[in-house]
């Protein structure tokens, strides 16, 4: 053909096929042979090089599930600016029946509970004796366990006093209307931040056990670090909850 | 594996910057400053999850992909509210149409 | 008015016309657009198409002019869609002053209107032609979207708060009606015809069938009715603002803001009092939410806006002297 | 070419190694056949609106019982098949082999969302047993909220369930190729089905986390009472919709970017030739992803938004229009001195540039506001959105199907009869959504169980289309199952085509590659380059 589109003439000898299978692009392997890796790390899976490989995706998928946690709270969030710049007042006035103390003890605890944590993957990355990686995950569950006795505490007060969206929902103030979508999303937001908390605390039971059988050292820690992601992802939500939902009255009256 | 090991005292300081934060913003709560109250509040929380972020969660000694990743996560929550505040701000600008 | 296979909606409004033109412009771009893609590849996959097993093709890698050329074409193509398509809809949001207002009431599954003259309809809207008519919109329940395809207009219909749309219609004639947003289960039953008339003869039905209050003595009676004349005086002497004058004019809030007393907000003032407490008044209004329809509340905007029209109102209902 | 004795469909019997399977290959799998019962569950509902639209009347049906049917074909169709179909099933297969892997970066999550999948797919067939759900698959808010009586919490739980299926196979891609490409493949070598899937895998998890969220909000305030879009209490139902379509609107690229990843593919193999211009029809891919995001708003024309906000949502629904022309002009480009062979999954791949040219240009006439305020909630947006979905991702998933089958099952299939089907599936699919348009521009509204009798002609065509595409699914179905046992052995490399996929036998062992290959070069470089274009 004239054109030249007939491989003979661009691409001369046999045709392509076989050419293209016999490409050193593909079918070349410069790989060591595997008498050449470093014995095989106990916790290493097979479709993974080596151990860091194996730790930087573990870590890079807890972040882009992070980065869904974080679109997954923002709906909520989203109702919350609309409503609260619908109706300002109403929400100060609503904010002002929650109370600023337990919700600041709670905001400490869980501080704490972050920093505990930090600790934990410390001890695990610094290969620390099970007995110091169980404790810090410990005191991360015992003050993760105090948050929610806290919340508990805060719903029965809400409860009693029905405030509670709903066919029972009272309130006696200004703003009923208002007062009734914030706690609402009052509910909905420390709802699935108690979700959340309740989740983590499962996920550090699991990680205490395995500090307990010694899985982790300098060469493998990866799970207490992702599972410390999450726990501190959790703390950053309660960070942004509790101002925009305690504090946003406290110096209505 | 050749995670970065974060002193101790660093781990401490960032844990008394963000108790100091909350009781700040507690404190500043207490007075009526107007939309003044938000910005503060907010500013506040904001540098607190800063910290956890960079600190606790290690993203200061992370690779570029992870800070793209985390910021990525906020910057697509600044589009849902940008966009959608965007319709309620501007609603009612036309006369004669209805809020 | 039906034939059996129609390919073109009637045009019956001014709107029709511009809808239409843009919509024609469209037409030729995509279908040039469609054309030469289809023509292209059926070409292309012909005169190339392949003559022995081992051939293969030429190694053309790409052409950064050819890329931005289909970039920037079918850019500057989209753009002036945009500019067009934004500008009919812009307009078709503006209605001009002095239009004929009509009440629109959507429930599951019927459209009730009230005309401002008394007249009520179900499920048909009599309209003049040549004179902007435009429709201000409540639902007493869920999601419904008036929709009138020979005027090429819609617009939902919203619980909790109203939504407008204005058109002029140009040829008389009777035209369906549609609920366009999904609104339960007789959501296709709840449709019913638009009947454009000239305007003598729109006159004369006006002025025929029952005769009934216009909305805004309706409204002056509602007024009395909830007693909301006790607290709305005619003179300042009163525990609620002096309505007279204020419709359209910005108020002052207690705790600093202005809002402009539109429809919406004399709704949220009837339903919601506490949202919006004009400076210098306590919040003592009860709500009313619950006690008066959607169409009892359109009744009482409409008198509440006669107040600011002098000449206009009817006799205000004189507040009861204590 | 002899094909090993070992491979991933032998490699293990039985039910236990199949559920319990963490290969990406079998999981694959598990996908192919769930979402084949579920297209067949939403096309049995589609068949059903079909038949009761033949007579204007509406008297095969109950109106309650046609809500029903068009609210769960299009929550089966949206949420069950076109979003897990080609990214679950052909990415999952074929990305950890393009990009040189054994196996995705998270086997057990991988297997986990299928779990999901299922569990979430259990949830809407119990919808579908006991009743069904009649919001339509929108859920609009204050219908879904209060006035429904149908079972909309456990519809919203079925669609928050598969929600996770489809962030954690989005996770699972994102890490996969960002860290576990062969030495040598670099960004600029990846197939374009990579990327295109790169570019899905954004959308499902920055989109899918808000859909979740809002449908768990509208079940939270129907069974708990809540006030959160009630306006009665002054809540907004447009906030619903905003939250809704701002996953909605790009789900809609999470249907059709792996499509254009597929069709990418099979342009290449099927003209012999590389594609033109790489680099833009890959960016194209991110860009449709990222600004896809910033158009949700062009639902909420005539829905009380505000009409600047509606402005900026049109302007910005316009530019997502260009990078998806890009990618047309650059395959029509590419066809242009290939050496084209028209077999069936190129005949698919034709089809589908000729669908999705109207269908992508039908969406110019939606984001125009001056028509939409016509055409909106009308069959011109159902045929617009059919042409997008149907005339696009179904096209693309079944010529990936057809492209990939002789690597996934080891058989070749019957090509006469592919042929037939792909051009079956051309003609009935215009028939069935071409009239549409007419109707939509008409006047016909959307949901309509009865309509006036003018548009009855339309209507008839279309649901004789639609008999004709059934037709065209129902046979590539018997003979590709046939092909299972009777097709011929395919060799590892049936198409003369390039790529990883095909260095490795067909079907692939387990770990798909022996040795870790290396790459030196992008797929489907089938003659040596000559000039430096901007590919």
């Amino acid at each position: 053909m004239a054109n030249g589109r007939s491989g003979g003439e661009h691409y001369p000898g046999p045709m392509h096929i076989p050419s293209l299978h016999g490409d050193p692009g593909f079918a070349g392997h410069s790989g060591e042979p595997p008498g050449m890796y470093p014995p095989h790390h106990p916790k290493l899976q097979h479709h993974f090089d080596d151990m860091a490989d194996q730790a930087e995706a573990s870590t890079l998928g807890m972040w882009v599930f992070l980065v869904t946690e974080i679109m997954f709270f923002g709906g909520l969030f989203m109702a919350y600016l609309v409503y609260r710049s619908a109706y300002p007042t109403g929400f100060q006035e609503a904010s002002n029946h929650l109370n600023v103390y337990w919700g600041a003890a709670n905001t400490v605890v869980l501080i704490c509970s972050s920093l505990t944590m930090a600790l934990g993957v410390r001890a695990a990355q610094t290969s620390a004796p099970p007995r110091t990686q169980v404790g810090w995950i410990v005191a991360t569950m015992v003050l993760g366990a105090a948050f929610l006795g806290v919340k508990v505490i805060e719903y029965a007060d809400k409860f009693t006093h029905h405030l509670v969206p709903g066919p029972y929902f009272q309130w006696t103030g200004k703003y009923p209307d208002a007062a009734e979508i914030f706690y609402s999303l009052y509910f909905c937001m420390t709802g699935l931040h108690a979700v959340h908390m309740i989740i983590g605390l499962g996920i550090m039971t699991v990680i205490a056990v395995m500090a307990w059988k010694r899985q982790f050292d300098a060469s493998y820690y990866t799970p207490v670090e992702v599972s410390g992601l999450y726990w501190h992802f959790v703390d950053i939500v309660w960070i942004f909850l509790f101002p925009l939902l305690y504090l946003i009255g406290f110096h209505y009256h | 594996m050749s995670g970065h090991i974060t002193p101790k005292n660093l781990y401490y300081f960032v844990f008394l910057a963000l108790l100091v934060g909350t009781g700040l913003t507690v404190v500043v709560a207490k007075f009526d400053l107007g939309p003044l109250n938000n910005v503060v509040m907010l500013s506040i929380a904001c540098a607190k999850a800063l910290l956890v972020i960079l600190f606790f969660m290690h993203v200061r000694w992370s690779s570029r992909l992870t800070w793209v990743v985390a910021g990525s996560g906020f910057f697509w929550l600044l589009i849902l509210f940008g966009l959608t505040m965007g319709d309620y701000m501007s609603r009612g600008w036309i006369a004669g149409s209805l809020r | 008015m039906f034939t059996n296979l129609p390919l073109f909606p009637q045009q019956a409004s001014v709107q029709a016309g511009q809808v239409d033109a843009v919509y024609f412009f469209l037409v030729a771009v995509s279908a040039f657009f469609s054309l030469l893609i289809a023509v292209l590849v059926v070409v292309f996959a012909v005169k190339y198409r392949r003559r022995a097993d081992d051939e293969i093709g030429f190694a053309i890698h790409g052409s950064l002019p050819l890329e931005l050329l289909w970039t920037f074409i079918p850019l500057a193509i989209v753009m002036v869609m945009f500019a067009w398509g934004a500008k009919v809809f812009f307009d078709l949001h503006r209605p001009p002053a002095g239009a004929m207002e009509v009440f629109v009431v959507g429930k599951q599954w019927m459209w009730k209107v009230q005309h401002m003259d008394g007249q009520r309809e179900i499920n048909e809207l009599h309209v003049p032609i040549g004179k902007p008519v435009k429709l201000i919109m409540g639902s007493e329940d869920v999601l419904h979207s008036y929709y009138i395809p020979a005027f090429r207009v819609k617009a939902d219909v919203i619980p909790g708060r109203y939504n407008t749309m204005w058109f002029t219609a140009t040829k008389p004639g009777q035209y369906h009606l549609f609920c366009a947003e999904y609104c339960g289960t007789r959501h296709s039953r709840m449709i019913g015809t638009v009947t454009a008339m000239e305007p003598p003869e729109f006159q004369q039905w006006l002025s025929g069938g029952r005769a009934e209050d216009s909305p805004v003595a309706a409204g002056a009676k509602l007024f009395q009715d909830l007693v909301c004349n006790t607290c709305h005086m005619g003179d300042t002497q009163g525990r609620g603002p002096v309505l007279t004058g204020v419709y359209g004019k910005p108020v002052q809030l207690q705790g600093g803001g202005t809002v402009v007393a539109d429809d919406a907000y004399i709704r949220e003032s009837i339903m919601n009092p506490q949202a919006k407490i004009v400076a210098g008044f306590q919040p003592i209004m009860p709500t009313f939410q619950g006690l008066v329809t959607e169409e009892q509340l359109l009744q009482l905007i409409a008198y509440v806006r006669s107040l600011s029209q002098p000449g206009t109102a009817p006799v205000p209902a004189g507040p009861a002297k204590q | 070419m002899e094909t090993p004795t070992l491979n991933y469909l032998n490699n293990g019997h039985g039910l236990a190694s199949w559920l319990l399977t963490k290969d990406h290959k079998r999981i694959a799998l598990l996908y192919l056949v769930s979402i084949t019962v579920f297209f067949a569950i939403g096309g049995i509902f589609a068949t059903i609106v079909r038949l009761e639209l033949l007579t204007p009347a509406g008297d095969l049906l109950t109106s309650e019982t046609y809500n029903k049917m068009f609210t769960m074909h299009g929550v089966v169709m949206v949420f069950f098949f076109l979003i897990p179909s080609i990214p679950a099933v052909l990415g999952n297969f074929l990305i950890p082999i393009m990009i040189g892997a054994k196996d995705l970066a998270f086997p057990r999550i991988n297997l986990l969302s299928w779990y999901i999948y299922i569990l979430g797919g259990a949830f809407t067939l119990y919808v579908a047993l006991t009743g069904g759900v009649d919001t339509g698959w929108t859920f609009y808010t204050p219908y879904s909220t209060a006035a429904a009586n149908s079972h909309v919490i456990a519809a919203a739980l079925g669609v928050f369930i598969t929600g996770f299926s489809s962030i954690l196979t989005g996770l699972n891609f994102i890490v996969t190729i960002h860290r576990m490409r062969a030495p040598g493949l670099t960004w600029f070598r990846l197939p374009l089905f990579v990327w295109s899937h790169y570019a899905t895998s954004l959308v499902m998890i920055l989109g899918t986390p808000v859909i979740a969220i809002t449908v768990l909000m509208v079940a939270a305030e129907r069974a708990l009472h809540l006030g959160i879009f009630d306006p009665a209490l002054g809540g907004d139902p447009i906030l619903f919709q905003h939250l809704f379509w701002f996953y909605s609107h790009p789900a809609v690229y999470i249907m059709i970017l792996p499509a254009m990843g597929v069709i990418s593919e099979i342009v290449q193999a099927f003209a012999r030739k590389n594609i033109f211009g790489y680099s833009f029809v890959a960016f194209s891919s991110l860009a449709i992803a990222i600004i896809g995001f910033l158009v949700w708003g062009h639902h909420l024309f005539v829905a009380g938004q505000s009409v600047y906000a509606g402005m900026v949502f049109s302007f910005l629904s316009f530019l997502v229009a260009i990078p998806s022309a890009i990618k047309v002009f650059n395959w029509t480009a590419t066809i242009y001195k290939g050496s084209v062979l028209l077999e069936s999954p190129m005949l698919y791949a034709i089809g589908f540039i000729g669908l999705f040219t109207i269908g992508g240009l039908t969406g110019l006439f939606v984001a125009t506001m001056g028509i939409d305020i016509h055409v909106h909630d009308t069959y011109f947006v159902v045929a617009h959105f059919h042409y997008i979905m149907v005339g696009g991702a179904i096209m693309g998933y079944l010529g990936g199907l057809h492209y990939w089958w002789p690597k996934i099952s080891g058989r070749l299939y019957n090509e006469a009869w592919a042929r037939v089907a792909a051009i079956v599936v051309f003609v009935g699919f215009n028939l069935t959504f071409f009239p549409q348009f007419l109707a939509g521009y008409l006047g016909m509204p959307r949901r309509y169980h009865a309509y006036p009798p003018e548009y009855q002609v339309l209507n008839v065509l279309s649901s004789a289309g639609a008999s004709i595409l059934a037709v065209g699914y129902i046979v590539p179905l018997i003979y590709l199952t046939f092909s299972l046992w009777k097709g011929k052995k395919a060799p590892a490399d049936p198409w003369g085509s390039m790529g990883l996929e095909w260095e490795i036998p067909s079907p692939p062992p387990t770990e798909n590659f022996t040795v870790t290959p290396v790459v030196t070069h992008g797929t489907h470089q089938y003659a040596p380059s000559k000039e430096v274009g901007v590919g």
